[in-house]
């Protein structure tokens, strides 16, 4: 019996996932949501002057990025363990390894990619200089499905412990920490006019890296947490 | 190789040497501090720029590189577990923690101390300082997780797993001082061609890293012990070996 | 605790060695072997607690034995996962359905990750367990036994070579579980494995069926 | 036969709510873990100058404790309504809006009151100025509760209102802003030196309202959702 | 679809009158009405997706029916919940257990929302049904007929004067169904009342027993 190929697996799981949230409206609309109200809780909560919220604006933008994939990220797994349904894709043909990471994917579209999209909007929002939002944006679309696949990795590991939510963002902030580094570094230099290539370049490699070691550590937590 | 490692990897062959070894590295840690300790505060030279404020140093500087060693040699003591299935591997590392945990606080809190006279202030943002309390959160992370499962087995290998994965932070945290520009002293000690340390200060603190690192293995070889004890309570080798019946 | 070879006559396909289990301080199993051929059912009984889900869970793969090894057609199943899991559909106590998609929704994804399924071929499952008119319902508007009538025409469609049931008959009604017994007699008739776990005796006739008990 | 009184009865629930928090070690420390790791971020995102952080850190610990409560709160009925205890809830003598107000206390209890404690640690983290703090820590008193019981009603449409619930829940978010402003500008005033007891008081009054309203809302949710 | 009236001897406690109920476009059940009485079990069959659950739910107070009324002593239930409540118990075809509490643990809490219960209380319900040596173990380490048992044992320790079963017999051995069948002779014999979903006859003995069949 021929099993289906990789793509068509992998195509599959994201599908599936995409229709299961756009099935609740409200969970696809929360992680964006909570994006926009960490940025413009920001100048509420300060004196908002425009030289302040410049200055901050680039920690702002990527703590609620971190904080947004990770809040989503308690989820990823949670409910199929529960339902039994992961339990079944574990004893499917199709290698665990894609099948999660298809699943990853289909969460960074929903939660990773709409932050991409609204950044510039809220970049304008706490004044940002105009010359660093392309920088900004570009650097967010790298670190984002890095920040996915760092929280599909621990969700993994914490799934089979029916309250794991908190430790996961223990275990999730210290593997996040470079990315984040990173990232707000790259809108910095550009907000100074700097070449911010180099922190550039080195999110790329860390989300080839990511991106070719994570499925299988993801693929090893969940058979662990299934046993 | 193979061999090797199953032989060692056996608790009753663990049991043995641990308990002769015990002691020499226990009695080796007992000197080298000593030595060590009482050189760096009575015979160095006082530094010509901090006084005698810098001795601390030789408390600080042996912690701070044993926080990131252990990581390393848990992280490696997990994945042979891990991959070959040892059960005795998954009891050195999670034996490993704690301790590598009390290091990473020591470097903290020496280096907190160090700073106030310095800096002027107990803690500021810097990429070094900030690693090394993220390093610390590693520890505590992995300590959590093995916690939080009360089946043994999935417990190592989830916990070996995240050991593995955290390993990425620690090139970050030893080269942060590089790649950043920080109020943290650079590399002063492992420097090549002219060492920015005065010869003697070095010896001192050369003894004390050499006096940290045997008191870590026979710590590490005591607790690992007690962790074979446990996992292993009814066992009839250990009976033996203890002389209960 | 172990159970005779295979029939000389038939070719045997799963075989488990030596198997060990401990859960907690309990040891639920050891020592624990048996292999099982073409055409065979092996019908696992005991006392509620006593291991046998655990043991099926590790028969699929899903649990690392303390000691021993399952193999299928000669190969070790952790080695091999995706050939084993390709031959092997597993119905547990949990019905392993997403509540917010429909029946049909809910198996063409598991059948199609198995092979390429046409939503005819998932139409036809259906109505041979009888949700012809259930289709389109939420899984979670289901019926406990309608639930369970859709993880069984999961295992009816996905051709697989070996079935693990884990109490199939929970919550069916009387037709349901009669149909149950026919299923799995053809089955065996077509050379199928069936490795069955339930508490009542069941209705299979036709193919060698075999007893375990574990205590 | 009689039944146990009220207050028995939220005892036992907020009893049973800690324990299953509290079986496991890790949790004990995380939202706490979550709260100081947050305002960890912050500095490293940032160029981390004492002038600038002490800027902000009003806004970053509003934010974080907004985060922090409403985190945890997305699955503070889920399981109990996918493992049918939350049925067995409605079922017993006791009135749901009870049980359900207990479950919010538990939440609070692990995540608003750690949070309110360790405020002091990460105010001196941040430069706040001294005679900040116990504004900060009585406003945080006030809001974290209000920050609960939003979350709590947020939890019990989403899982009630199958579909339009999550819509309902993105209503009620924005209600957590006023609490936010009023929380950082009494942080605000009292960092200028200024009385910023009106601010307190106010946040008092949303607290008394929410505590009196909520309890009703939820368990109105909560049976639709079991229908 | 109505029953006859509660025999002239016994009190007829629970009265349900014309209940009618939709899912979807399908109508359930309508015009349903019976009462029942002291010492009466009323055993509800019907194929699977016919709505034997529903109507328990609804009669439990949880589904509010499209049409007509519980009462219970003559009371209406959605006006009453806590006074029924109290006098009445569920078992669903969920376990309702925390799995990271213990069995125990979870009694416990259950019970004591409802009247003042001492562990040894709990202890003994729990050694009831045999499950005096997993106690301690988390309920989700509890194997599927283990956890019926503790949801077994909160119905017995209930007190409840009305027993609502959904398919208690589900995952049980076979010294576990006598048990359940034991029990609920017993509750008769106390003057309790049962209503009772199973698809397989039971073997009920003593209490009036009656017959409703859903089509
Ligand atoms: C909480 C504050 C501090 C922390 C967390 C910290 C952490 C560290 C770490 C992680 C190392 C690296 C050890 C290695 O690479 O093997 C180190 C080395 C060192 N630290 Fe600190 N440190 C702190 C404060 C200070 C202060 C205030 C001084 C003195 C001004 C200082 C002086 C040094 C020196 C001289 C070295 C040796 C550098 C080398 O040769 O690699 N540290 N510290
Ligand atoms: N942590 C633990 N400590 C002690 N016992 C445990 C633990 N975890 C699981 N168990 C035991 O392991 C067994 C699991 O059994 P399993 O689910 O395989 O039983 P089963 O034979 O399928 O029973 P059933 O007929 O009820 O489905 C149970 O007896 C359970 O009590
Ligand atoms: N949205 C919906 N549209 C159509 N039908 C629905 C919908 N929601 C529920 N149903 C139907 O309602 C019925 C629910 O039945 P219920 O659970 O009461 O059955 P049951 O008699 O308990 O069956 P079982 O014996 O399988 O437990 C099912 O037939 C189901 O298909
Ligand atoms: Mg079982
Ligand atoms: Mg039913």
């Amino acid at each position: 019996m021929e099993v289906p190929g990789l793509g068509q697996a992998f195509a599959l799981q994201v599908g599936r996932d995409m229709r299961l949230a756009f099935r609740h409206l409200g969970q696809l609309a929360n992680p964006l949501m909570f994006f926009i109200m960490v940025t413009t809780l920001f100048p509420l909560a300060l004196n908002p002057s425009p030289q302040l919220l410049e200055a901050i604006a680039p920690g702002v933008v990527w703590v609620a990025a971190l904080l947004a994939s990770l809040l989503a990220s308690e989820s990823l797994f949670r409910q199929d363990v529960d339902d039994g349904t992961m339990e079944q894709l574990a004893l499917s043909p199709q290698p665990l390894a894609l099948m999660l990471l298809a699943k990853t994917a289909a969460h960074w579209l929903m939660t990773g990619l709409p932050l991409v999209l609204i950044s510039p909007i809220v970049a304008y929002g706490l004044f940002l200089p105009q010359e660093a939002v392309p920088v900004t944006m570009g650097a967010l679309a790298l670190a984002t499905p890095i920040l996915s696949l760092i929280g599909g990795m621990m969700a993994a590991l914490t799934v089979g412990l029916r309250r794991g939510g908190g430790l996961l963002s223990l275990l999730i902030l210290p593997i996040a920490m470079p990315v984040l580094i990173f990232g707000a570094r790259a809108t910095d230099l550009a907000m100074t006019g700097m070449e911010s290539v180099g922190a550039i370049y080195l999110l790329a490699a860390l989300l080839l890296l990511a991106m070719s070691l994570s499925p299988f550590a993801m693929a090893a937590a969940m058979r662990i947490s299934l046993d | 190789m193979w061999k090797f490692i199953h032989k060692f990897g056996s608790p009753p062959h663990f049991y043995r040497l641990s308990v002769v070894l015990t002691p020499w590295f226990g009695w080796a840690a007992a000197i080298l501090i000593t030595a060590g300790t009482l050189g760096g505060l009575y015979l160095a030279p006082p530094d010509y720029q901090q006084g005698e404020g810098f001795r601390i140093i030789y408390v600080h500087v042996p912690s701070a590189s044993m926080s990131m060693f252990v990581y390393v040699n848990m992280a490696l003591a997990a994945a042979v577990g891990l991959i070959w299935r040892i059960k005795l591997a998954h009891a050195v590392a999670a034996a490993a923690a704690p301790i590598g945990a009390s290091f990473t606080f020591l470097a903290l809190a020496t280096g907190s101390i160090w700073a106030k006279p310095m800096w002027g202030t107990w803690w500021v943002w810097d990429a070094r300082l900030t690693s090394e309390l993220v390093l610390l959160f590693l520890y505590f992370g992995y300590m959590a997780l093995r916690a939080a499962i009360d089946d043994e087995n999935r417990a190592d290998r989830a916990s070996a797993l995240l050991a593995i994965i955290g390993l990425i932070n620690i090139p970050i945290i030893k080269y942060s001082v590089e790649w950043w520009n920080t109020l943290h002293q650079p590399a002063t000690i492992s420097k090549m061609g002219k060492p920015a340390m005065d010869g003697d200060m070095l010896t001192w603190l050369l003894l004390n890293i050499a006096g940290f690192m045997c008191f870590f293995i026979a710590v590490l070889l005591i607790s690992a012990r007690a962790e074979v004890i446990r996992r292993a309570r009814d066992q009839k080798w250990l009976k033996q070996a203890l002389g209960v019946t | 605790m172990s159970t005779e070879p295979a029939e000389p006559g038939t070719e045997s396909l799963l075989e488990a060695k030596d198997l060990e289990l401990w859960r907690g301080e309990r040891r639920l199993f050891s020592q624990l072997s048996f292999s099982l051929g073409t055409g065979e059912l092996l019908h696992i009984t005991g006392v509620n607690g006593c291991g046998k889900t655990s043991l099926l869970r590790v028969l699929c793969g899903l649990t690392l034995p303390e000691t021993g090894e399952v193999s299928w057609r000669g190969q070790r199943v952790m080695r091999n996962r995706a050939d084993y899991h390709a031959e092997m559909t597993y119905v547990g106590h949990r019905e392993s359905l997403k509540g917010e998609l429909s029946a049909r929704e809910n198996l063409s994804f598991d059948l199609q990750l198995r092979h390429a399924s046409s939503p005819e071929d998932i139409d036809q499952a259906l109505d041979r367990v009888g949700l012809a008119r259930a289709r389109d319902v939420m899984a979670r508007g289901l019926s406990a036994g309608q639930k369970r009538r859709v993880s069984l025409a999961r295992a009816l469609a996905s051709r697989a070579r070996l079935w693990v049931l884990d109490e199939p008959y929970t919550n069916l009604d009387v037709p349901g579980r009669d149909f149950v017994d026919q299923v799995m007699s053809e089955h065996l008739a077509t050379n199928g494995l069936v490795l069955l776990v339930a508490h009542q005796s069941h209705g299979v006739t036709g193919g060698r069926i075999r007893q375990l008990e574990l205590a």
